[in-house]
């Protein structure tokens, strides 16, 4: 099966994509999953990843058929 | 308990209006409504503001913003809540968001409120990119802290 | 900045809609609103309340609630704040009070009408007398602390 | 000249007028006028006291055109 990757504002922006789709090797962390979507550019505190549409660390663990999303810092509401 | 994400300009005090009157609010029973709206100024960090788009991801927006209301809900004994939340291309005196809680005392209205309304900027997933009166653009990098009194002109 | 003392049903959410929209504003400028309406309640201390007399002393009212929005102006960055109190007969879910202030950023928003309607608890002259369904009368002996949480059937 | 002088709510229902007024006759304190007004009723702390419109102690001085209020606690707002 496959891995769904999605990018955000800024990130996507700089990316020039919105999303890519990585065939499933066996269970990677979301450091790892980063590294081959996006070798050029390190993984900084300054990316949010979220697996499933919730938050999750760079060292949890990506199942087959998870969508993952990657995304700069949020600044939704007001003031 | 409803979320909405909307595309469109909306009436903040039109929309609380309307769900109040519906039928599900019990009427007679709340005595208190603590509501925010947050408006698009037409300044931010000294520069002039004509636009924003405000992108999300949608799913995650309602997923999280669920969460939020679900922890509300334990934590004080509320009777409604409603959140609103503007996506898209925005004005200048544009609502962006919406959070209107109603409880039967004031202290839960206030503090449930705010609770959603801190909890919304700090994990539901929306980005702000400002269209300066320059008609340059630029990402809005990060929120600020509701709880501490705001000194500086930047958001 | 405004004070209105009235004896007729009002809509709290039309009020605030009139008063933005009005030209002193300064569209553009706020960027934050916070909003409490307090309603009255078919029921209070395990009675069922059928309706309700507001008894005040004019002129005191608008003095001290003058003093109170000019105390939370000197604490607070406020942009425009409105009060409105019901006075006279009230029957359930009409409004009893509506506080509403505007202001830059949020925290401001919500710390100002939160003080504000604390104030208006303690200070403000306003006496309720309720009417049962017994048709039995009663004056409210005194007010809840908005800031503890309640967990009493009582006011 | 003469102290006026109000009663609202519970107050005014017990006392079974709304006001009285008093002929001046030099500074009292507001106990001491109470004591005039209302003798068959304690000033006890459930009754509250303004001098033109502003809350006053019961040692407060009452001067000549004042206008002073007697009232129960206050029960405005809601909830």
């Amino acid at each position: 099966m496959s891995i769904k990757v999605r990018y955000f504002a800024s990130l996507k922006e700089s990316l020039g994509r919105k999303e890519d789709v990585k065939a499933y090797t066996g269970d990677i962390s979301i450091r790892e999953l980063w590294l081959i979507c996006v070798p050029e550019m390190p993984l900084t505190d300054n990316i949010l990843a979220a697996i499933n549409m919730e938050y999750a660390d760079p060292d949890a663990i990506v199942n087959d058929g998870d969508e993952v999303a990657f995304f700069p810092p949020i600044t939704g509401g007001r003031t | 308990m409803t979320i909405k994400i909307v595309e469109q300009d909306f009436d903040p005090w039109q929309e609380i209006q309307s769900y109040q009157n519906a039928a599900n609010m019990m009427a007679g029973q709340y005595g208190a409504t603590s509501v925010f709206v947050g408006t698009m100024r037409d300044f931010n960090e000294c520069d002039d503001v004509k636009g924003m788009t405000l992108e999300h991801y949608p799913g995650m927006t309602e997923k999280q913003l669920g969460q939020i209301l679900a922890e509300a809900q334990q934590r004080w004994p509320i009777i409604e809540t409603l959140v609103m939340h503007r996506v898209g291309v925005l004005y200048p005196n544009e609502p962006i968001v919406l959070v209107a809680v109603w409880t039967s005392h004031r202290g839960d209205a206030f503090d449930a409120c705010r609770y959603i309304m801190e909890a919304l900027k700090s994990r539901a997933p929306f980005w702000k990119k400002e269209m300066l009166t320059s008609d340059q653009e630029r990402w809005v990098l990060k929120n600020t802290d509701g709880y501490k009194r705001a000194n500086l002109p930047a958001e």
